[in-house]
């Protein structure tokens, strides 16, 4: 992995779970692609890692950092900064960087409540309810934590980002896609699209690519999977399953759906859509097959979480961004 | 979003209405807020003016769209349903898209309903900001050319439909009516004299009926309904229900030989208001259009026992048909005019009043039976026992009408009617007349003349509501009478007054199917039921529903002549379309965007227009651009975004929700501090 | 909002175009007065409402959101006043797991003849909302205020 | 900073990295005083997971880490099972087994050659540049590049036809699985099947030629450096052998004996958590014993749960092979002794036997004629409360329990996870690891710095479960500081 004036690339996980980088290694080939076209100044999971020499180099000098993971505390936000500054193109990879991903459905709460849910669990033996501090004085001298943040952000929310790559996480052959992309455009054989657009994924929403039946949709009752036995063919709407498929950038070749389970959303929403919630509410109300307010609510009933059922990946990213509590002072 | 290369120049027009709004909004300083504040937005110009309606208002803005290259125009003024095109069409004659121009209502919405100078200013601001942030949003846009079909459906037979069809008819254009009843004519038929002039109903209004029954242009449906209508302006299709007649009219001479052998009498509470009979097989009066009897199935004996039918026995023609079913037409119109009429208010609902109870209490329609030449009585007026000449007579007005009890409005032809009745009952019969009103309304021509007449001719007037009619006498004189307690406010006594006939002088309401038949025609009616107009001053005739006119009593109550003017001037309106051939129809519709429709067909069942179809090959939505009436619910409904709506865009609406929150974004609660 | 002013609230009203906006306008022909907190867009159909209308709204500063169509059954469209009421019903379901009150979101069916009932029904809500207190939906800072000399800090 | 202590920074680059952070502090004599291992974050998935459907645990869960989701998702479908106190079809079991096995053959095959690989077939001295699985692909030659990435592959594409994505696994629902396998896919299973087996015998072949082949290596493994004398847990199944799906936890002495062995639902009775101010994941340790602080022996609360641990746990292999290894392993390590091994190292070894148990594993359960069965799924009738599911994640034990109302709808969630298991143990080995190596006023070398990322890396600590860094990913710096805190000297070490 040595220089010789090749461009810079970078890759680094913040709030997430890994699984991004996971799906990089699961393109196999297109590793020794990257391995060929750039110099990797920095990639944790893949080779050595010298945060000196990221900080020494001199700002804009990486052409590409893939950014996964959201900004969870302060450490976080601190390394998207660093990388905004040392990175040409700074890419948000996966949901967690675009949307908060389901780390974002903490933003449902308010921190203390994390806190006290996480060290006063059952297991815990915490009778002086001890809670993390971001800076502790031990015997032999002083400790520090990074600064927990009252509600997850995403990178845009940090950080000007360049380009997103959807996903939870991205799959391989749309990663392999895009690497090929700025490969072309390293060569000359292609154009960087305008920034801020959405790469390695289509433009419509998982349905186009589901291969279910569909018909008129018109839905008497809600569901839960467990309560069925799935039609492997009908669309999984129409059997009473919310799935979010309607609302949900295409791109993953509808894996869920196909697998018998729905679509949780984890391409987020579509070209032009604000707010993925909303989108879904008003087109699963729409199709609620009934007038009258008590028959409604009694099918409304069927959706006991609509927060995280319409939230699940995009809470972060989502106009509201976190309920009430997560923002007020102490909890609101 | 407005294409990025574009230069967004926005002019900006605050109206003063005169005092309406200057009156309440301080609008010099809303114009110079949005000149300072809005700059960045676009805004190059922004002015106030006393009249932007006035053609020197709109020369203004023509003249600045030259001047200061606009491409965008923002006025403040009063609702768009009153001026939005006025200000579109100032915008057309500068060679601007008239789409690019947005009107914000800060008349209605903000100076006549605010008195706060202050608040009503700052909210002014708002409303503008919306409309600033709205307009940028807006694209160019060419109204949509539908082709109008020449034929009109009228339905209703009555006064007010027979003048609007003849108008067409007479123009050269087909007309298809339909009446629910077995002739046309409606209420005005039954009617004796008409005020003021008292000239015979029938006589002026028989030839009409002829005409329409005899008029090469025009299709007569009667005992016929409306079930159904489908399209759009310049393309409804209409399915007619013919019921049966049981007589075969091709064969049917109307020689009424039928209606004289028919064994079985009824009473006819229709067009005798209770007071005559008629047979089981009847044409409802002699002069009825089309002379075709029916046949009353309820009431007929072979329908009912199986056994009869003497009619099919004499009729010369054999054109009774007892195998007749009810047939269902269907037609193409470009234009409907609705003169559905009204009904009677049913004088039963004033239990005070007696009727139904006190024989001698009659109802306004039974007194025109009553003293109808044709009539039960041939004319005579007289007492329920039907020999008995009244010697004094009391006429109540305002019978249901203004009266929180039954209907706020007032019923407009009561009173003229009622003094019509006080002059008959005179003429006719030398009795005492009493006419007791709240209020002598005797407007429009020649009306108040009548009054001044019916005064000369020694009738009493009683200025009180009746409290109540009792037959219960309680001194001499008022045994075997009807008295009637009123308060005379002019001398501010109660007093009693027995007389030997009363005649309640009802009002009029809306039928009692309006609602169904507004639904069905996709029309709203106003919380008394009246159907609503497009504007009650400047579009009466027209209706929200492009291409559906009302007429006469449908709209509210009316006389005669203002029946007849409505019905005129509906029929006008529909020649006038009919000779452009064709409509231009705002472009408010709903277009789907393929590449983005995934085909989830969530849509589908959302349109109660069937504008969307579903391509099962492409497995993609599209929507049919004739078909789509612009709700925008599917636009609402794509999980995809794959839907936009012209005029009203996610863009455009979701700029002016941040325009009208320009003014007070909460302070940015920074999450730091929350730590 | 300074603290020494009462707290006056800003509702955003979507309308339908052919009867709660034409309500509105009739209550300014009838002038009847009503508050000022309202500012009503207007929508060909309450059918067209997109619940992301209602949430720009709340997030962008409104402190209540009103939704006005034609009554059950009088729908200009026929029956997309009745897509609304669903929309509405899911909408406030959701809002209230995120911890805004449900009356901060209120539909209201208003005839094109009732300028009265749809002006009184904007007194009440304003009244309302009023005792609710502002809504003051938190912010994102655009970017963050950390700078990236804060990487100096901390060991 | 005013403690008259001489503070070394063992710092996985504190604010760039943030995989945990060491921090070694010294006396005035310049010897070790104490060392403090730093998790720094936390994401709340026991707060924010309750409100949510008892279905999506297995969805949500996932994306605790993206390294072994399939655990989450075995261990959350699990706890859902027992919510719903619904007895899966035999299929739906098999069919979740085999997804696991091919996922513990991926995952396993990965930590070798990636992490741990590098080490002994370059050799701990080697150049860091080429301490990495490229290096060893130069050294032993590219068709094991090629077979690692192959291996991923084929453990992948059976996570992918039964658990529906190769990450994330979406299939696993209460009462079994949203869908089966077809005779095709189970054909392909049982090839992919055989390949693993020799993949395995090859692997455990390199080892045996590579590593116990070398005295040095034999010696560091044997060494002190690396022992630590803990109770060692595992699952097993009912004859007491060694099963990651479905069983009992099964606990060891120190000294070999068993001091129990709990079913999932009696997990409280046994393990305790506790928490420090300075760090953000919990410290599990065993109820019965105690905390004792980080001390090795009977007394002391702190456990393993690691391949080694599984183990020591069990008696032995269900698998003829993988058997026969298992016996191997003892007879070479504790010849004559009770079956427990404390050195840390040899975690590595264990490992490739558990690769080949995964493998003859795979299979087995491909050939069983149930596989294909369309009875996959049974719906649930009762009605759901709460419940407990456990499975052996490669890193350690995990345990997710639920509490839920009447509808199904989460109330109350519990989770133990892989790594945490073992957060006290890696403590404890890198205090130990800095004590050995650090004297008065030594000078810190390179070498110590590996020695001290080996006795972690033997871990594979993910914390992806915990913090978010993938296996044994866990470059360190040292910075050692005067007692003004200015630094003296900075040595970089990078795996």
């Amino acid at each position: 992995m040595s220089g010789n004036g090749k461009p810079k690339f970078a890759m680094y996980w913040a709030a997430s779970c890994g699984g991004c980088e996971i799906a990089v290694l699961n393109t196999g080939e297109k590793i020794l692609d990257i391995d060929a076209n750039f110099e990797v100044v920095f990639w944790p999971v893949a080779m050595d890692a010298k945060y000196k020499d990221v900080e020494a180099m001199p700002d804009g000098s990486i052409f590409l950092t893939l950014f996964n993971g959201g900004i969870r505390n302060s450490e976080n936000e601190e390394i998207a900064h660093l990388l905004r500054k040392k990175s040409k193109i700074l890419v948000a990879f996966g949901s967690c960087a675009n949307e908060g991903c389901i780390p974002g459905l903490a933003n449902l709460s308010s921190q203390e409540e994390i806190f006290e849910t996480a060290y006063n669990t059952i297991t815990s033996e915490n009778p002086q309810h001890i809670w993390p501090q971001y800076s502790t004085r031990v015997p032999e001298g002083e400790l520090h934590i990074p600064e927990f943040y009252p509600i997850l952000k995403t990178l845009e929310q940090v950080v000007d980002v360049d380009y997103f790559i959807p996903g939870c996480p991205p799959e391989s052959h749309q990663i392999a896609a895009v690497i090929d992309l700025v490969i072309q455009v390293l060569n000359g054989k292609a154009e960087l699209p305008p920034k801020g657009t959405m790469i390695g994924a289509a433009g419509s929403t998982v349905c186009d690519e589901c291969p279910r039946t569909r018909n008129v949709k018109l839905i008497k009752e809600f569901k839960r999977i467990q309560h069925i036995q799935v039609d492997p063919t009908l669309c999984l709407l129409e059997q009473g399953v919310l799935c979010n498929g309607p609302a949900t950038r295409s791109g993953c070749t509808a894996l869920c759906p196909m697998a018998g389970s729905p679509c949780v959303g984890c391409y987020g929403p579509a070209e032009g859509v604000i707010d993925y919630g909303a989108r879904l509410m008003t087109a699963i109300a729409s199709v609620i097959d009934s007038n009258d307010p008590v028959e409604i609510d009694r099918i409304l009933d069927g959706i006991p979480d609509p927060a995280g059922q319409f939230y699940r990946f995009n809470l972060a990213s989502s106009l509201l961004h976190s309920s009430k509590k997560a923002w007020k002072r102490n909890g609101g | 979003m407005a294409k990025q290369n574009e230069e967004i120049r926005i002019g900006v027009y605050v109206c003063h209405c005169g005092s309406n709004i200057a009156g309440t909004v301080d609008v010099d300083n809303v114009a110079k807020w949005a000149a300072e504040n809005l700059k960045d937005r676009g805004v190059v110009i922004s002015r106030d003016y006393k009249f932007m309606c006035s053609s020197l208002g709109q020369e203004l803005i023509e003249k600045d769209i030259h001047d200061y290259r606009l491409n965008r125009v923002v006025v403040a003024a009063c609702s768009p349903h009153l001026h939005e095109n006025t200000f579109r069409k100032a915008c057309a004659n500068a060679g601007l898209n008239p789409y690019l121009c947005e009107l914000v209502s800060i008349r209605e919405q903000v100076s006549w309903v605010h008195t706060d100078k202050v608040a009503a200013t700052e909210k002014s601001k708002a409303v503008l900001a919306g409309g600033v942030e709205r307009v940028i949003h807006h694209e160019s846009l060419e109204p949509l050319h539908v082709p109008i079909h020449p034929a009109t459906l009228v339905v209703g037979g009555g006064i007010a439909g027979i003048q609007a069809a003849l108008e067409i008819a007479d123009a050269g254009f087909p007309v298809y009516m339909v009446e629910r009843e077995p002739s046309i004519g409606g209420h005005m038929a039954q009617f004796d004299k008409t005020f003021p002039t008292l000239d015979c109903s029938a006589c002026i209004l028989t030839p009409r009926m002829v005409s329409v029954g005899t008029h090469p242009h025009v299709t007569l449906y009667t005992w016929s309904e409306v079930v159904r209508v489908e399209g759009y302006v310049g393309n409804f299709t209409v399915t007619i229900k013919k019921k049966a007649r049981y007589v075969n009219e091709a064969l049917c001479t109307g020689c009424g030989i039928c209606q004289e052998k028919c064994p079985k009498k009824i009473i006819d509470d229709v067009y005798e208001a209770g007071l005559g009979f008629r047979k089981a097989v009847y044409t409802p009066f002699p002069q009825a259009v089309p002379k075709f009897p029916v046949i009353d199935k309820p009431n007929c004996t072979y329908f009912q026992k199986g056994t009869c039918r003497a009619c099919e026995k004499f009729c010369p023609t054999n054109a009774i048909d007892f195998n007749q079913e009810d047939e269902f037409i269907t037609v193409q119109v470009g234009n409907i005019i609705l003169a559905t009429g009204y009904d009677l208010f049913d004088p039963r609902r004033v239990e005070s009043y007696g009727y139904g109870r006190l024989a001698n209490v009659f109802t306004s329609l039974e007194f025109e039976r009553l003293s109808n030449a044709a009539g039960p009585t041939n004319g005579n007026i007289v007492l329920r026992d039907g020999k008995t000449t009244p010697t004094s007579v009391g006429i109540i007005h305002c019978v249901g009408s203004r009266d929180r009890n039954y209907n706020n409005y007032c019923s407009v032809i009561c009173c003229m009617q009622g003094l019509k009745f006080a002059h008959l009952v005179k003429e006719r019969t030398g009795a005492t007349v009493y006419n007791f009103y709240i209020d002598m309304r005797t407007a429009y021509k020649a009306y108040d003349e009548f009054y001044q007449r019916v005064l000369e001719e020694g009738t009493l007037f009683v200025r009180g509501r009746v409290a109540e009619v009792t037959d219960a006498g309680r001194q001499v004189g008022e045994e075997g009478k009807l008295i009637i307690q009123v308060e005379d406010t002019l001398v501010g006594k109660q007093r009693r007054i027995p007389v030997d006939m009363v005649i309640l002088s009802a009002g009029l309401q809306p039928r009692n199917d309006a609602k169904e038949v507004a639904k069905l025609f996709g029309l709203s009616c106003s919380a008394d039921g009246w159907f609503i107009e497009k504007h009650p001053k400047l579009d009466p005739v027209a209706t929200m529903t492009e291409g559906i006119f009302i007429a006469g009593c449908v709209q509210g109550p009316k006389d005669i002549p203002s029946s007849v003017s409505q019905g005129a001037a509906a029929s006008a309106r529909v020649l006038g379309r009919i000779q452009q051939g064709e409509i231009a129809l705002e472009p408010v519709r709903a277009t789907i965007h393929e590449d983005q429709c995934s085909g989830c067909r969530i849509c589908n069942g959302l349109c109660p227009f069937n504008a969307i179809l579903y391509h099962e090959d492409r497995m993609v939505s599209e929507i049919n651009p004739a078909l789509c009436q612009g709700c925008g619910t599917c636009v609402g409904a794509c999980p995809a975004g794959a839907i936009t709506g012209t005029v009203f865009s996610d863009d455009q609406i979701l700029g002016q929700i941040e325009g009208l929150l320009m003014l007070n974004v909460p302070e940015i609660a920074t999450l730091k501090e929350t730590q | 909002m300074p603290d020494n002013q009462p707290f006056e609230p800003v509702i955003i009203g979507f309308t339908c175009n052919w009867c709660s906006y034409r309500a509105a306008d009739l209550a300014g022909t009838a002038r009847v007065k009503y508050a000022p907190n309202i500012r009503l867009v207007r929508l060909m159909c309450s059918g067209r409402l997109d619940p992301t209308f209602v949430i720009k709204a709340l997030a962008s500063g409104a402190d209540a959101v009103l939704i006005s169509g034609c009554h059950p059954g009088e729908c200009h469209y026929i029956e997309q006043n009745y897509k609304a009421l669903r929309r509405f019903m899911l909408l406030r379901r959701t809002l209230v797991q995120m911890g805004i009150e449900p009356q901060r979101v209120q539909l209201v069916w208003a005839s094109a003849a009732e300028g009265v009932k749809l002006a009184q029904e904007i007194n009440r809500m304003v009244e309302e909302i009023r005792a609710l207190g502002p809504l003051n939906w938190g912010q994102i800072p655009e970017k963050s205020p950390i700078q990236d000399t804060a990487l100096e800090v901390a060991v | 900073m005013d403690a008259p202590l001489k503070r070394i920074t063992i710092d996985p680059i504190t604010r760039l990295e943030g995989h945990g952070k060491i921090e070694i502090f010294l006396n005035e004599e310049g010897d070790v005083a104490n060392t403090y291992f730093q998790i720094p974050e936390l994401r709340g998935f026991e707060q924010f997971c309750v409100g949510r459907p008892v279905e999506e645990m297995a969805i949500l869960t996932n994306r605790i880490c993206g390294v072994c989701p399939e655990a989450h998702h075995m261990a959350a479908a699990k706890a859902a099972d027992a919510v719903y106190k619904v007895e899966i079809p035999p299929t739906a079991k098999k069919l979740r087994e085999l997804l696991y096995s091919g996922f513990y053959f991926t995952d396993h095959t990965t930590h070798f050659y990636a992490l741990a690989g590098p080490d002994f077939v370059m050799g701990p001295n080697a150049p860091v540049s080429e301490r990495n699985i490229l290096g060893v692909i130069h050294k032993v030659g590219l068709e094991i590049g090629g077979k690692v990435i192959q291996a991923r592959k084929n453990g992948h594409a059976i996570v992918e036809m039964i658990g529906g994505r190769k990450i994330h696994p979406c299939t696993s629902i209460p009462g079994g699985l949203t869908k089966g396998i077809t005779e095709e896919q189970r054909q392909e299973i049982e090839k992919i099947g055989y390949w693993a087996v020799d993949f395995a015998l090859f692997s455990l072949q390199l080892f045996n030629d590579i590593v116990l082949g070398n005295k040095e290596y034999v010696d560091l493994i044997l060494g002190n450096t690396y022992l630590h004398e803990t109770y060692s847990m595992g699952m097993v199944d009912e004859n007491d052998k060694v099963n990651f799906y479905d069983g009992k936890i099964s606990i060891v002495a120190p000294d070999g004996e068993r001091i129990g062995k709990y079913a999932p639902a009696e997990y409280q009775e046994w393990i305790a958590e506790r928490v420090e101010p300075w760090t953000y994941l919990k410290f599990p340790y065993l109820k019965k014993v105690g905390w004792k602080g980080f001390v090795d022996g009977k007394d002391s609360g702190v456990y393993m749960a690691t391949p080694l641990s599984r183990l020591n746990a069990s008696n032995g292999m269900t698998t003829p092979r993988a058997q026969a290894e298992y016996e191997k392993f003892y007879a070479t390590l504790v010849p004559g002794k009770p079956q427990v091994v404390h050195h840390r190292l040899a975690i590595h070894w264990a490992r490739l036997i558990e690769l080949l148990y995964a493998a003859e594993r795979i299979v087995e359960l491909a050939t069983d004629p149930e596989i294909t069965s369309p009875d996959f799924h049974r719906i649930p009738t009762a009605t759901p409360t709460e419940g407990v599911g456990i499975v052996e994640a490669p890193r350690g034990t995990l345990t997710h329990h639920y509490w839920t109302d009447e509808r199904g709808i989460v109330t109350k969630v519990n989770l133990i996870v892989g790594t945490t298991n073992n957060y006290a143990p890696i403590s404890m080995s890198i205090k130990k690891a800095a004590e050995t190596l650090i004297h008065r006023g030594t000078i810190v070398t390179e070498g110590m710095l590996n020695m001290v990322e080996m006795a972690f890396r033997a871990y594979d600590p993910c914390f992806g479960c915990a913090t978010h860094s993938l296996p044994g990913q866990m470059p360190l710096e040292v910075i050692i500081r005067d007692a003004e805190g200015r630094p003296l000297k900075t040595l970089s070490q990078f795996c």
